[in-house]
C-alpha cells in the first residue's frame, strides 16, 4: 500500500512520518511516533481521551487522518509540560486527586489548557460545558472541575 | 457443638432446618462435619461459600477458630467489584 | 488474619495517614507517560483482531479459515479448537473468550487472527467463513424464565431450581427470618410494587488491551490491563495448559475496571495467537467489541413487598429478584438478595433470587455486583410508605437502621457499623432542609457492601541509604499506591517520600487476590503493615547487636530504634536510615514481607441525599445537588476517598437516568459505543459533596474499610425517589430517561 | 483508499468525477471519519476540501454571509457578524458535538451528512440558506432543504460539492433560534430539534415565519402549518399553541434508542414553542 509522506510540527518539533491513508492523526501519533500520551477510546469522537490542539484549535486526532496533519501544528500532551516544570493545570490535577485512574486525564488536560487559553476565567457552567466532551468514569468530575479553575485562578494571577 | 444457620434455599439439604448443630473448632471442620452430615450441601461448599463467624466473613481460612458460642451462619461466596 | 489486632484508631495520633499528599504515579499521568494497556509494544509485533458473532443464537457448523490463513501478512489464525480440554470451572471462561458450538451472543468470539498489520488483519477477519444455523434468541429476564423460552444450554439448572422450570434458569436462591406473613398481617399499610432495571456497563475509559507472547518452551510473557494479573495468569495458564510459573503476567496502568476487568477476554486468545505465530501479539478492543463483547451487569426485573406500621416501624420486607446474567452463569443476584434489605433491622424478612441466562454477554461484576438494583426496589418502595404515611424519611430509615448487634437481614450480626451515623449526618446537613423550588424533589437512600479481603502479599526492602521500596500485587486502579505509601510511611515513621510503591509482576510476589472487593486499601494496607512491623522488628535487632543490648529492649518510634527499659537514653536513638546504612555489617539487608488471606473486611454504609428537576413536558431531569455521607472506617487519603464517593454516585446517576443496553429485536446490541450508551458527562452535574464519616472497622490494624463499592449503591434509588417527587408520579424503571419519565406524567395526568 | 487534497475546487471537483470507484469529501470529518473506522463506508479515494481557498472564509455577501464549507462551528462561533444576524444558526451549529468536535465540523457537512437529526440543518432551513453547488457541470445554487433526500442521501450528483452556505439579508426585527431535546446536556444526537426564524413588524405582528423540525421524518422537515399558525398574530399564547400542535401533527417519527414516537411528536410542539418564544425576543431586540 502507498504511504503518504506528512511533515508536520509536534509540540514545537518539525517531524515527517509515513502513514496510510486511512490512518488517524491517532493512529500515527501511538504507533508510528511513540506518542501514547493521547488515548484511544472511543475512536468516534465521543470520549475525548485523544484530545490534541491543531493549530490551536482543539480536535480529537481520532477523528482526523494523519495526512491532514501536513503543514500544521499540533500540540499534545507529551509538549504541556516545559521540561521538569509542570504546567499550572498539571499541578493543579496532582494537588486536587483531579485523576483516579488516570486514562482520561492527558485528554482532559489538553482540553482545559486550550480552554484556558481562550477564556482565563471561565465559570464553573463554562468548564463543564467545554468538557463535556471529555468522558470520565472514575471522578464524577468534581475534582477535575475544581482543579481547572484553581488553575485557572493561579494562572491569572501570574 | 455450633450451631450454624442455614439459608433459605439451602435448608432442602437440612430437612427445612434453619439451623443445624455440628461438631467443630474451626472453619474446616466446620465444612467437612457440614458436607458429611449434610450431603446435600456439598454442592453449593463446592460453588463456593463464604463463612460469617461473630460478624466477619472468611471464605477461605481454614483453622480459623470457632468457639462453640459462636455466631456461624453460611453464605455463599461474597464476591466484589 | 490474625484477630489479635486491636483497633488503634481510637488511640493513635496518625502523622501521614488521613492527609493528603500528591500520589506517586501522579507526574506520569498528567505528563502522558503512564504506560496503560494498548501503549506497550514489542519488537516483531503482530495485531491481533476478533471475529464476533452477529447472531444473538446461533449453532456454528463450521469454520473455514483456509482463505484467511492463505492472505499474505496472516500469521496465525485460531478457533475454539485451538484450545483444549479444560477444568469445569474453566469451562465458561473459555467458551465466552471463544465460542465452542454455539455463539451465544451478539458479539462473542468465534475466531481470531494475529497479521502483520491492523489492515491486512482487518482483511483476513472478513475472509473467514462461518457456517451458522441461526437461533430462536432471548434477551429479557422474564421472557427467559417462560418454559417456552429458546434455551441457552440444557441440564446446567442446579439442585436448587425447582423441577419444571426454564432451564435458563441457574440458581435460586433465598434467605430470611422470621415469619413474613405475620409482619405483614401486623403492618398498617402494605405495600407491593414491580420495577425494572437496563443492563449498565462499568464504562471504563480504558477498552481491553494487552501483549501476548510466548516461545516454543512455553515460556510466556503477558503485558496487560486487569484488576488482577495473578487472576489473569492462573486463568490463562488453565485456558493454555501451562504452568503459572511459566507465564509471567505484568499489570499496565489500569484505565478503569470498576468490577469489568476481573476476568479474561482477550489475553487467552493473545497467548494462543502468540503460541501459533511464534511472535508477540498485541490486541486492542474497540469500543464496540467493549460494549457488546466484555461483561455488563444484569438487566432486572423485581417484586418488593413491605409492611408498614403508622410509627414507621417496618413489620416485614420480602423481595422476588430476577437478574439475567448474559450467556453463562453470573449474575449476581445472590448478593442483591442479601444487600437489599441490609440497612433496616427487620423481625421478617424474605428474599428469594433467581439467577437466569439470555442471549446478552455474560455478566462481569459491577461495583457492589447485584446490590444497587435490589436497593433501588426496596428503597424506593420504603420512601413510597414514609409519603403514604406521612412520614419522614430519615426517620423512618433511623427508626429500622440497623445498628451494632443487629442481626442482618442476610443472616450474621453485625459488628461496628456506621449506617446511623450516616443518617444522623444526613439528617443535620444544610441540604436535608435547603428549600425546593416548583418541579423539584429530594430523594434519599441508604445502600450496603460486604466488603472482602482474600489473599494478598507484600514485600518490603529497606534500601541502603534509607528509604523504603515497597513491592505489592494488586493494580492500582484509583491511587492505591499513594495508600499503601502512607501506610508504609505512618507504620515506619518516615515522610512519605521516602517510600516507592510498585506494582509487581506476577513472579515477585506470591498468589493475590484481584483488586476488587473494596479490598485493596484495607487488605494490602494490612499486609503493608504487617511487612513494616517484621522490618522493624529486624531493624530493632539489629540496633540491639550495635548496642549489645537485649533485642527486647529495643522498640520503634518516630522512625528510630530506641533503648528502653534499663537502657532507656543509654544510646541515642538510631534512625531507619542509620540502620540501613549499616545492614550489610549487622546481618545484611533488610527487609520485611506479609503473606495473608486477609478476612475480617468490615462492611460499609452509605446515605445519599439528591435534588433532582424535572421538565414537565419533556421528562428532563436536571440533577441539582447531591451529597454522600459513607462510613470509610478510617480514610487513608481523604481525596481519594471523596473520589471514590463522587464517582460511585456520578455512575449511578448515570444508571438511574440514561444508561441501559438496548437490544434490538433481532438480539443485536443497538448502541454499542459512547454516543448512544449514554454516560454522565461533566454539563450533567453539579458538584458532588461528601461527608467522610469515620467508625473503625475492628478488623483492620488502622480500621479500615473498604469504600470503593458503597457508593453506586444508594444512588439508583435516592435518584429514584427524587425524581419521582420532582415529577409527582412514581417512577419504577430504570433509566429514567425522558420519555419515561414524560410517559409517566403523562399518564398520571390523564 | 486515496487521500487527495486539492488546491482548487476545479481539481476537487475533477477528482471525485473522475474516480471510478467510491470518492468522498473530507471537509471536517467528523460523521466520515467515524464510518471510515467502522467499515461502514470503504471509499476508493477520498478528497480534502480544507486545503481549497475560500473554503474556510465567512465573507460578506448583499447583506448577509456566505460560509465556506470547511469553516468550523468554533470558527463560525467566534464570528460576531454572522452571530449577530443568525444567531440561531450559529447555536444550531454550536450544538453539533463536543468542544473537540465543534473544532472541525462544519455546516456544509452537516447538510451532506444527510442526518435526519441534523442539528444546523433546522435552522438552517427556516433561515432560507442557499446551498452553492459545484460541479462537473458547473455551478447551481440549491435551497438547503433540497440537498438531503433520505437518510444518508443528498441530491447532488457525482463529483458535485456544496462549496459554501449563504446566509441570506435578514430583515429588521427578525429573530432565529434552534433548540434541540437531548438525553444529556451535550454530546447527543438531537430526539428532535425545532428552528424558527420570523420576522414582526412595528406593531409587533408576526409577518414572516419559517419552522422546521429535525428527528421526526426521513429528512428534515418545513412545516408550513408550523409558520402558518404565527403569521398575522401578534405571536400570542394561543398562536404559539396553534404552532405546536402544527409542529406535532407533521412529525411522522419513528421508534428508536434515542426516544418513542409520542415523546418525539409532543415534544416537538414544545421546543417549537420555547424557540419561538426566544426568536420573537430576538426579532425584538
Amino acid at each position: 500500500m502507498t504511504q503518504i509522506h506528512v511533515s508536520t510540527k509536534i509540540n514545537g518539533d518539525a517531524v515527517e512520518f509515513l502513514c496510510e491513508a486511512q490512518e488517524t492523526l491517532l493512529d500515527v501519533l501511538r504507533d508510528r511516533l511513540d506518542l501514547t500520551g493521547a488515548k484511544e477510546g472511543c475512536s468516534t469522537g465521543d470520549c475525548g481521551a485523544c484530545s490534541v490542539t491543531v493549530d490551536g484549535r482543539l480536535v480529537c486526532s481520532c477523528l482526523m487522518l494523519g495526512a491532514e496533519a501536513e503543514g500544521r501544528e499540533i500540540a499534545t500532551i507529551e509538549g504541556m509540560a516545559a521540561g521538569e516544570v509542570l504546567h499550572p493545570l498539571q499541578q493543579k490535577f496532582l494537588e486536587h486527586a483531579a485523576l483516579q485512574c488516570g486514562i482520561c486525564t492527558p485528554g482532559i488536560l489538553v482540553a482545559a489548557e486550550a480552554l484556558l487559553e481562550k477564556n482565563p476565567d471561565p465559570t464553573e457552567t463554562e468548564v463543564r460545558y467545554w468538557l463535556a466532551g471529555n468522558l470520565c468514569r472514575c471522578t464524577g468530575y468534581d475534582k477535575i472541575v475544581r482543579a481547572v479553575m484553581d488553575a485557572a485562578e493561579q494562572m491569572r494571577g501570574a | 457443638m455450633v450451631r450454624v444457620a442455614i439459608w433459605g434455599s439451602l435448608r432442602a439439604a437440612t430437612g427445612g432446618r434453619a439451623e443445624v448443630e455440628v461438631e467443630a473448632n474451626n472453619l474446616r471442620e466446620l465444612l467437612d462435619r457440614l458436607a458429611e452430615a449434610y450431603p446435600g450441601i456439598r454442592p453449593q461448599i463446592d460453588r463456593g461459600i463464604s463463612v460469617s463467624i461473630d460478624g466477619l466473613v472468611y471464605n477461605d481460612s481454614w483453622f480459623t477458630p470457632i468457639r462453640p458460642d459462636s455466631e456461624v451462619v453460611l453464605l455463599p461466596r461474597i464476591v466484589g467489584g | 488474619m490474625a484477630l489479635d489486632d486491636k483497633p488503634e484508631l481510637e488511640v493513635r495520633v496518625f502523622k501521614i495517614v488521613g492527609s493528603r499528599p500528591i500520589r506517586p504515579d501522579g507526574i506520569d499521568k498528567v505528563t502522558g507517560r503512564a504506560r496503560f494497556g494498548a501503549d506497550m509494544s514489542a519488537p516483531g509485533m503482530l495485531v491481533g483482531l476478533v471475529l464476533r458473532s452477529p447472531h444473538a443464537h446461533a449453532r456454528i457448523r463450521g469454520i473455514d479459515t483456509a482463505k484467511a490463513e492463505a492472505l499474505p501478512g496472516v500469521k496465525a489464525v485460531v478457533t475454539s479448537a485451538d484450545f483444549g480440554e479444560v477444568s469445569d470451572d474453566l469451562r465458561d471462561i473459555l467458551h465466552n473468550v471463544m465460542a465452542h458450538d454455539k455463539a451465544l451472543y451478539d458479539g462473542h468470539a468465534v475466531a481470531a487472527v494475529a497479521a502483520s498489520s491492523a489492515s491486512v488483519a482487518k482483511r483476513a477477519l472478513a475472509l473467514i467463513e462461518v457456517d451458522y444455523e441461526v437461533l430462536p434468541h432471548v434477551t429479557d429476564v422474564d421472557e427467559a424464565m417462560k418454559l417456552d423460552a429458546p434455551v441457552l444450554h440444557e441440564g446446567r439448572s442446579d439442585e436448587t431450581v425447582p423441577a419444571g422450570m426454564s432451564a435458563n434458569i441457574m440458581h435460586r436462591f433465598e434467605y430470611g427470618h422470621g415469619d413474613v406473613e405475620a409482619g405483614f398481617a401486623a403492618a398498617d399499610e402494605v405495600l407491593e410494587r414491580s420495577f425494572k432495571t437496563a443492563a449498565t456497563h462499568q464504562g471504563y475509559i480504558e477498552p481491553h488491551a494487552c501483549l501476548a507472547s510466548m516461545g516454543p518452551d512455553g515460556q510466556a510473557d503477558l503485558w496487560c490491563c486487569t484488576q488482577g494479573h495473578y487472576m489473569v495468569r492462573n486463568t490463562c495458564a488453565g485456558l493454555l495448559g501451562l504452568d503459572a510459573s511459566q507465564l509471567k503476567v505484568t499489570a499496565s496502568e489500569i484505565g478503569g475496571g470498576f468490577g469489568g476487568k476481573t476476568t479474561v477476554f482477550l489475553e487467552p486468545v493473545a497467548l494462543a495467537l502468540a503460541r501459533k505465530a511464534g511472535r508477540p501479539v498485541k490486541m486492542v478492543m474497540s469500543r464496540d467489541e467493549v460494549f457488546r463483547a466484555t461483561g455488563p451487569t444484569s438487566s432486572t426485573s423485581i417484586d418488593i413487598k413491605i409492611g408498614m406500621k403508622r410509627d414507621g416501624t417496618i413489620t416485614a420486607g420480602w423481595a422476588d429478584l430476577r437478574y439475567q446474567g448474559g450467556a453463562f452463569q453470573s449474575s449476581p443476584v445472590q448478593f442483591g438478595a442479601m444487600a437489599c434489605f441490609a440497612a433496616y433491622d427487620l423481625a421478617n424478612v424474605q428474599a428469594i433470587g433467581w439467577d437466569v441466562v439470555a442471549n446478552r454477554p455474560k455478566a462481569a461484576a459491577y461495583r457492589a455486583p447485584g446490590a444497587p438494583m435490589g436497593t433501588y426496589a426496596v428503597e424506593s418502595v420504603v420512601d413510597e410508605l414514609c409519603e403514604k404515611l406521612g412520614l419522614d424519611r430519615l426517620e423512618v430509615r433511623l427508626k429500622n437502621a440497623s445498628r451494632d448487634g443487629t442481626k442482618a437481614a442476610y443472616g450474621p450480626r453485625f459488628g461496628r457499623i456506621g449506617l446511623t451515623a450516616t443518617l444522623e449526618a444526613a439528617k443535620a446537613h444544610p441540604h436535608y432542609t435547603a428549600p425546593l423550588g416548583p418541579n423539584q424533589g429530594r430523594g434519599v437512600a441508604c445502600g450496603f457492601w460486604f466488603n472482602f479481603g482474600g489473599d494478598t502479599c507484600v514485600s518490603m526492602s529497606i534500601n541502603n541509604d534509607g528509604t523504603v521500596s515497597l513491592s505489592e500485587g494488586n493494580p492500582d486502579i484509583g491511587g492505591s499506591r499513594a495508600a499503601m505509601t502512607m501506610m508504609a510511611a505512618e507504620e515506619l515513621g518516615i515522610p512519605y517520600e521516602r517510600v516507592r510503591t510498585t506494582i509487581a509482576d506476577t513472579s515477585a510476589l506470591g498468589q493475590n487476590e484481584v483488586t476488587d472487593g473494596s479490598r485493596v486499601t484495607f487488605a494490602v494496607g494490612l499486609a503493608t503493615i504487617k511487612a513494616a512491623r517484621e522490618a522493624i522488628t529486624i531493624m530493632c535487632g539489629r540496633a540491639a547487636k550495635i548496642w549489645g543490648i537485649d533485642e527486647d529492649a529495643v522498640f520503634w518510634e518516630d522512625g528510630h530504634a530506641k533503648p528502653a527499659g534499663p537502657n532507656a537514653g543509654k544510646f541515642p536513638p538510631m534512625s531507619l536510615a542509620e540502620i540501613a546504612a549499616v545492614a550489610s555489617n549487622t546481618g545484611g539487608p533488610i527487609a520485611g514481607h506479609h503473606e495473608v488471606n486477609a478476612e475480617g473486611a468490615g462492611v460499609s454504609f452509605a446515605t445519599h441525599l439528591v435534588d433532582a428537576e424535572v421538565d414537565p413536558e419533556t421528562g428532563a431531569v436536571k440533577i441539582l445537588r447531591y451529597t454522600v455521607f459513607q462510613d470509610a472506617g478510617k480514610a487513608v487519603h481523604p481525596a481519594y476517598v471523596e473520589g471514590q464517593f463522587q464517582g460511585g454516585a456520578v455512575q449511578g446517576i448515570g444508571w438511574a437516568l440514561n444508561e441501559e443496553y438496548i437490544y434490538g429485536p433481532d438480539g443485536r446490541l443497538q448502541n454499542p459505543g459512547f454516543l448512544d450508551y449514554r454516560i454522565p458527562v461533566a454539563s450533567d452535574l453539579p458538584m458532588i459533596d461528601t461527608v467522610i464519616i469515620e467508625v473503625p472497622n475492628p478488623g483492620h490494624p488502622y480500621g479500615v474499610r473498604g469504600v470503593g463499592e458503597t457508593s453506586i449503591v444508594p444512588p439508583l434509588a435516592a435518584v429514584a425517589n427524587a425524581v419521582s417527587a420532582a415529577a409527582g408520579v412514581r417512577l419504577t424503571e430504570l433509566p429514567m430517561s425522558p420519555p419515561k419519565v414524560l410517559e409517566a406524567i403523562d399518564a398520571a395526568g390523564d | 483508499m486515496r487521500y487527495e487534497a486539492p488546491r482548487t475546487l476545479e481539481s476537487a471537483v475533477s477528482l471525485l468525477a473522475g474516480e471510478p470507484g467510491s470518492a468522498q469529501i473530507l471537509a471536517g470529518g467528523t460523521d466520515l471519519l467515524v464510518r471510515l473506522r467502522s467499515g461502514f463506508d470503504e471509499p476508493d479515494l477520498v478528497v480534502d476540501i480544507k486545503r481549497i481557498d475560500g473554503m474556510n472564509a465567512i465573507t460578506a455577501e448583499n447583506g448577509g454571509w456566505r460560509v465556506g464549507a470547511a469553516v468550523s462551528g468554533a470558527e463560525l462561533g467566534e464570528h460576531d457578524g454572522v452571530k449577530a444576524a443568525w444567531p440561531g444558526v450559529v447555536e444550531a451549529a454550536e450544538l453539533i458535538g463536543s468542544t473537540q468536535i465543534q473544532g472541525r465540523a462544519t455546516m456544509a457537512g452537516n447538510l451532506c451528512n444527510a442526518s435526519p437529526a441534523a442539528d444546523s440543518v433546522p435552522a438552517l432551513i427556516a433561515a432560507q440558506a442557499v446551498a452553492r453547488v459545484i460541479g462537473p457541470n458547473g455551478t447551481r445554487e440549491v435551497a438547503v432543504g433540497d440537498i438531503a433526500t433520505a437518510p444518508g442521501k443528498t441530491s447532488l450528483a457525482k463529483g458535485e460539492i456544496v462549496a459554501s452556505i449563504f446566509l441570506p439579508a435578514r430583515a429588521a426585527r427578525s429573530g432565529d433560534a434552534y433548540l434541540r431535546f437531548i438525553p444529556r446536556t451535550e454530546m447527543d444526537i438531537a430526539v428532535v430539534g425545532v428552528g424558527v426564524s420570523l420576522t414582526l413588524d412595528a406593531s409587533g405582528t408576526c409577518t414572516a415565519a419559517r419552522v422546521s423540525v429535525c428527528a421526526v421524518a426521513a429528512t428534515v422537515l418545513l412545516v408550513e402549518d408550523a409558520a402558518a399558525a404565527l403569521i398575522g398574530t401578534p405571536v400570542d399564547d394561543a398562536a404559539l399553541e396553534r404552532l405546536a400542535a402544527a409542529c406535532s401533527a407533521a412529525c411522522k417519527p419513528i421508534d428508536d434508542k434515542r426516544g418513542t414516537i409520542e415523546f418525539r411528536t409532543k415534544v416537538a410542539g414544545v421546543l417549537a414553542r420555547r424557540a419561538a418564544t426566544i426568536a420573537i425576543e430576538r426579532a425584538k431586540g
